[in-house]
């Protein structure tokens, strides 16, 4: 087992306890270029809520709300921080290689490309706690498969329940 | 040869208070291990695995319908293992016990075959806010294909039931009453003998939940006056796959069966099928044989140690982990009945119980945390979830020791 | 040290054709018995019971929940059986694989959850006269209930399905068709693949009871393309209590669930519940985990003698068992069909079936008499009972003989 | 294990391949005095009809039909030629006696009321066969108890299901 250390990262205590972005966008619409997207860990019961506005090119804003432990909130605050005012492009990039780091058992994690993201690469050894850190990215997910069907705003929640390392 | 075997003999509560029941149980051997997480599954001591491998090694067959004598005995240690739980849970008969895999199924069985037959639309179902999801979910799938209306009895701050409200809840629309005798999140023994009291005196017939209530009290079904009481196993001791139900005699021989296929059957044409007497009629197929036969052992093995002398030691242990968990700044206990099972709910300031649960298992103190299948009492107190340790026969104050200090390092390491 | 550990390696055929596997079954280490009686459960090699003994030694905690590295360590060894038997049977995804008790409450879980939601009054539901109580009754039940029509496929008189009344019989109310790959009573292997092609070619989905067949022949549910397909765990030299029930994702992910309670749900409020995905929704309750992990060690040990050898070495008992029988004056064996697994259903002029198992239990071999929970074959064939021989992998042709000298003295012994 | 010459006592060979009295009556019917009830086990299967003629004091004739095991038909084939032209009284005794003798585990069989129905005592050894023994005496319980509560004939069967020593 690594150690807690691995786990908890400065970075992510820091995060998990002051967590950036954490703020509703109240009038939320597609018109307003703003979609959003509820995300549940049946684990736990801890939910979020991920808001994205962009003009579809570039994120020009993230924010989220909602509560839960540490790994969780860090990871929704990093997120709503790194990707702010990048392409769609890049974002989706970022988001794959995230999403690969803790849910393919057998990748090697490169560092290199996902930048302070890689504090979570402790997460993988975890595996009860790697829907923790990809919730906020699951919605994020699914709020880019929204907007290149360009159906704005959806209703529904994701729950990342295929994030399980066998 | 074997350490396990060295265990002393005589068994009273003194037997406990040395070291719990700890030497009984082979995965406990880990002595670095504390092990707080009873009210998910408790650990089996080796006599239960004796006896599961005993029957495998010697005497096993199917059972019930071979002439030949494997089978036979197989079927005795079978019915004997009934007889092992009537005995236990005071039953009158021993047909009043049906074999079931677990609580869970136990509850849908009783949805389907008692409930479902006795509700219209419009009919009321109550429960209780405290109950495990196994006892919510069987009734509101029950209330959406008949249209019977789901109740609750709420809770008091102290997670203790609000009997106050339940003479109004029981209307002459309650078709059922079911509701767990000890609660899984908080630890809450429910004063159900009081509550079927008055569920009879509206002839209300009352299912009692007690997964939780079998491994730290003694039962008796008659006394209390219960229409139905079920149990998983594994949280007895015993192992997975197995539990029973047991219900009034009137009840069973009244009901229709639930699953169908061999063993319930009298007789089968292409036309129809009659179908066996109790309990032989809910129990479909073979069923866990070896299951039943380890969790007789299972009973043998806390009747061993008496009830009695489990229920005083537990509250001592109770006792003693309430003093050293509240020496544990910022810590709050979920559930504060007076009359409660040892089971420390918490929340700690600051820190989510994930990551306390996390942290403590890098401790090598293994805790449950979430929502324990106990959602809305969750949603009463307004938490999502909580740290639950939850203790059986083998532990000791020093594993609630270890667990106040590894709260106090996570305090640190989380920096509240 | 232990004699069932210096068992040779090399597991072949000529491995079996030796002693068969004997010497990995602690029970048969007796060696007066001659036990004839698998199709009702099989014996437990040594290594199923390892698996049991040493989860529960080492690594035992309820699954699912745990934030704690037993109980993740524990839920990593229940989905990998699952995983096993996903290859065992040739499955896409683990995820089509769902845990029950057996194969009776996986035909039931089917009935209810896929079947129920499909059928009008008058739509038609097709088995066969070759099935186990256990496809039937849940079927007539579930006829009862929703006024469906329980149609059967005839049998011929060598104890095969009459395949040519088939396609009349599957008409365009027919809503499932249930049939067993190999029947327990008679040993004839069904040619469920040309049954499942004629099926498709109507629209009417297949339900396979394998229950007979995996421990006896490698089985592909996507070559065979059934929608459904179940067994039990105890007959497939695995502990009693668990089994599973494969099905086609599409297909679970359409149904609703069963049974309710912990575990198969994402969220509870007092108002409602949101399931969880499959298998997960399917699983109320705790499962039977150490079954679970005892069925993947079966699995492990049958596919370390390999299914082609086993079938092999079975198929050559049945051919020196037909002989042996053979040169028995009055007897008759029931059921003689072209593709047959190695079971001896058969009638001894002048006496029952019963006086029979009792004499052979006095010469200490176990084979089962009566009906085999498959009435209407006897009807059909106008018998009230049959005398089974049925074999697994520890039997030799030895067994037959020994069965046949004891069948001659019982005709001494009764004057016929 | 006792023998299976206890079980199958010379008598018994002889009843069960020689059943005296194994037919029916085929105007069976209250008004002329005669009563039948089936039997069924369902551990195998086989089935009983018992007659029997009475006044109400005596039994007159019995007789029955169906096809069993050896332990079946000779206690049948027994039941009929023992009881015949017995009292009711004397009946009830018997069956008592004969149901007692099967049935409790701890009872020790008193052949002697018994004569020479004690060669089932051997049965009480095989709990599988008990049911065998036991199935026309149950039949003929029925009888009796629907004649003390004079009924008459009666629809509906018995089994022997509670015959079982644990
Ligand atoms: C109070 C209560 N009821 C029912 C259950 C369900 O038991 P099982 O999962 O063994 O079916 C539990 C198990 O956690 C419980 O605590
Ligand atoms: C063909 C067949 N189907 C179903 C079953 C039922 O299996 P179980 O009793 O394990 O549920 C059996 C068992 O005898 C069988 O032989
Ligand atoms: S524990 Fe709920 S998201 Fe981490
Ligand atoms: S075996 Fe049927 S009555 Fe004896």
């Amino acid at each position: 087992m690594s150690s807690l250390r691995d786990l908890y990262q400065e970075l992510v205590l820091d995060h998990g306890q002051r967590p950036r972005n954490k703020r509703p966008i109240h009038d939320c619409s597609h018109e307003k270029g703003c979609t959003h997207r509820e995300g549940y860990n049946p684990l736990c019961g801890d939910k979020l809520t991920l808001y994205v506005k962009s003009d579809g090119e570039t994120l020009d804003d993230l924010c989220f709300e909602g509560d839960g432990c540490a790994i969780f909130t860090a990871s929704s605050s990093m997120l709503t921080e790194v990707l702010k005012g990048k392409s769609v492009a890049e974002v989706k990039e970022i988001l794959g290689e995230f999403l690969e780091m803790l849910t393919n058992g057998e990748a090697e994690p490169d560092p290199e490309g996902l930048g302070k993201l890689a504090v979570f690469g402790g997460v993988k050894d975890f595996p009860a706690r790697v829907k923790c850190a990809t919730l906020p990215w699951r919605a994020l997910e699914a709020i880019l498969a929204s907007q290149s069907d360009d159906e704005g705003t959806t209703a529904g929640a994701v729950d990342s329940n295929d994030d399980q390392i066998d | 040869m074997d350490p396990l075997k060295d265990v002393a003999d005589c068994r009273d509560l003194e037997f406990l208070r040395q070291n719990g029941a700890r030497a009984d149980f082979p995965l406990l051997q880990n002595e670095d291990l504390v092990f707080l997480d009873s009210g998910a599954s408790a650990q089996k001591p080796q006599v239960v695995l004796d006896a599961l491998t005993d029957f495998y090694r010697t005497g096993y067959a199917n059972i019930h319908r071979g002439v030949y004598r494997l089978s036979q005995q197989a079927t005795e240690l079978y019915e004997g293992a009934r007889g092992k739980i009537q005995r236990f849970l005071g039953a009158a008969e021993s047909s009043e016990i049906v074999f079931v895999r677990g609580a869970t199924e136990g509850l849908n069985l009783l949805a389907h075959s008692f409930v479902r037959p006795r509700v219209q639309p419009g009919d009321e179902i109550l429960i209780t806010q405290m109950e495990h999801h196994s006892n919510i979910v069987p009734w509101q799938m029950l209330g959406q294909e008949t249209g019977a209306v789901l109740k609750y009895v709420p809770l008091t701050g102290t997670g203790e039931l609000d009997l106050a409200a339940l003479p109004e809840l029981l209307t002459d629309r309650t078709r059922v009453l079911a509701v767990t005798h000890v609660s899984n999140a908080l630890g809450t023994i429910n004063p159900v003998a009081e509550i079927i009291r008055l569920a009879r005196e509206k002839g209300v017939p009352v299912i009692v939940d007690g997964a939780q209530a079998v491994p730290h009290l003694a039962v008796d079904v008659q006394a209390l006056d219960c229409d139905f009481y079920v149990f998983s196993g594994h949280k007895l001791y015993g192992p997975t796959g197995i539990g029973a139900v047991y219900g009034k005699a009137e009840h069973w021989r009244a009901m229709p069966p639930w699953q169908g296929g061999g063993d319930m059957i009298l007789s089968v044409t292409m036309e129809q099928t009659t179908y066996a007497e109790p309990p032989a009629c809910f129990e479909a197929g073979t069923p866990d044989i070896a299951g039943a036969i380890g969790l007789g052992a299972a009973i043998d093995y806390v009747q061993g140690l008496g009830l009695a002398n489990i229920t005083a030691y537990e509250q001592e242990l109770l006792a003693a982990g309430t003093e050293i968990l509240g020496a544990v700044p910022g810590l709050r206990v979920i559930g504060t009945a007076a009359d409660k099972a040892a089971v420390f709910s918490f929340v700690l300031e600051g820190v989510h119980p994930h990551d306390v649960g996390t942290f403590l298992d890098g401790d090598n103190i293994a805790v449950r945390t979430g929502h324990h299948c106990a959602q809305p009492i969750m949603d009463y107190f307004g938490i999502p979830a909580t740290t639950r340790a939850s203790l059986g026969v083998y532990n000791t104050a020093a594993d609630l020791e270890a667990l106040a200090e590894s709260l106090l390092r996570i305090r640190k390491f989380f920096r509240v």
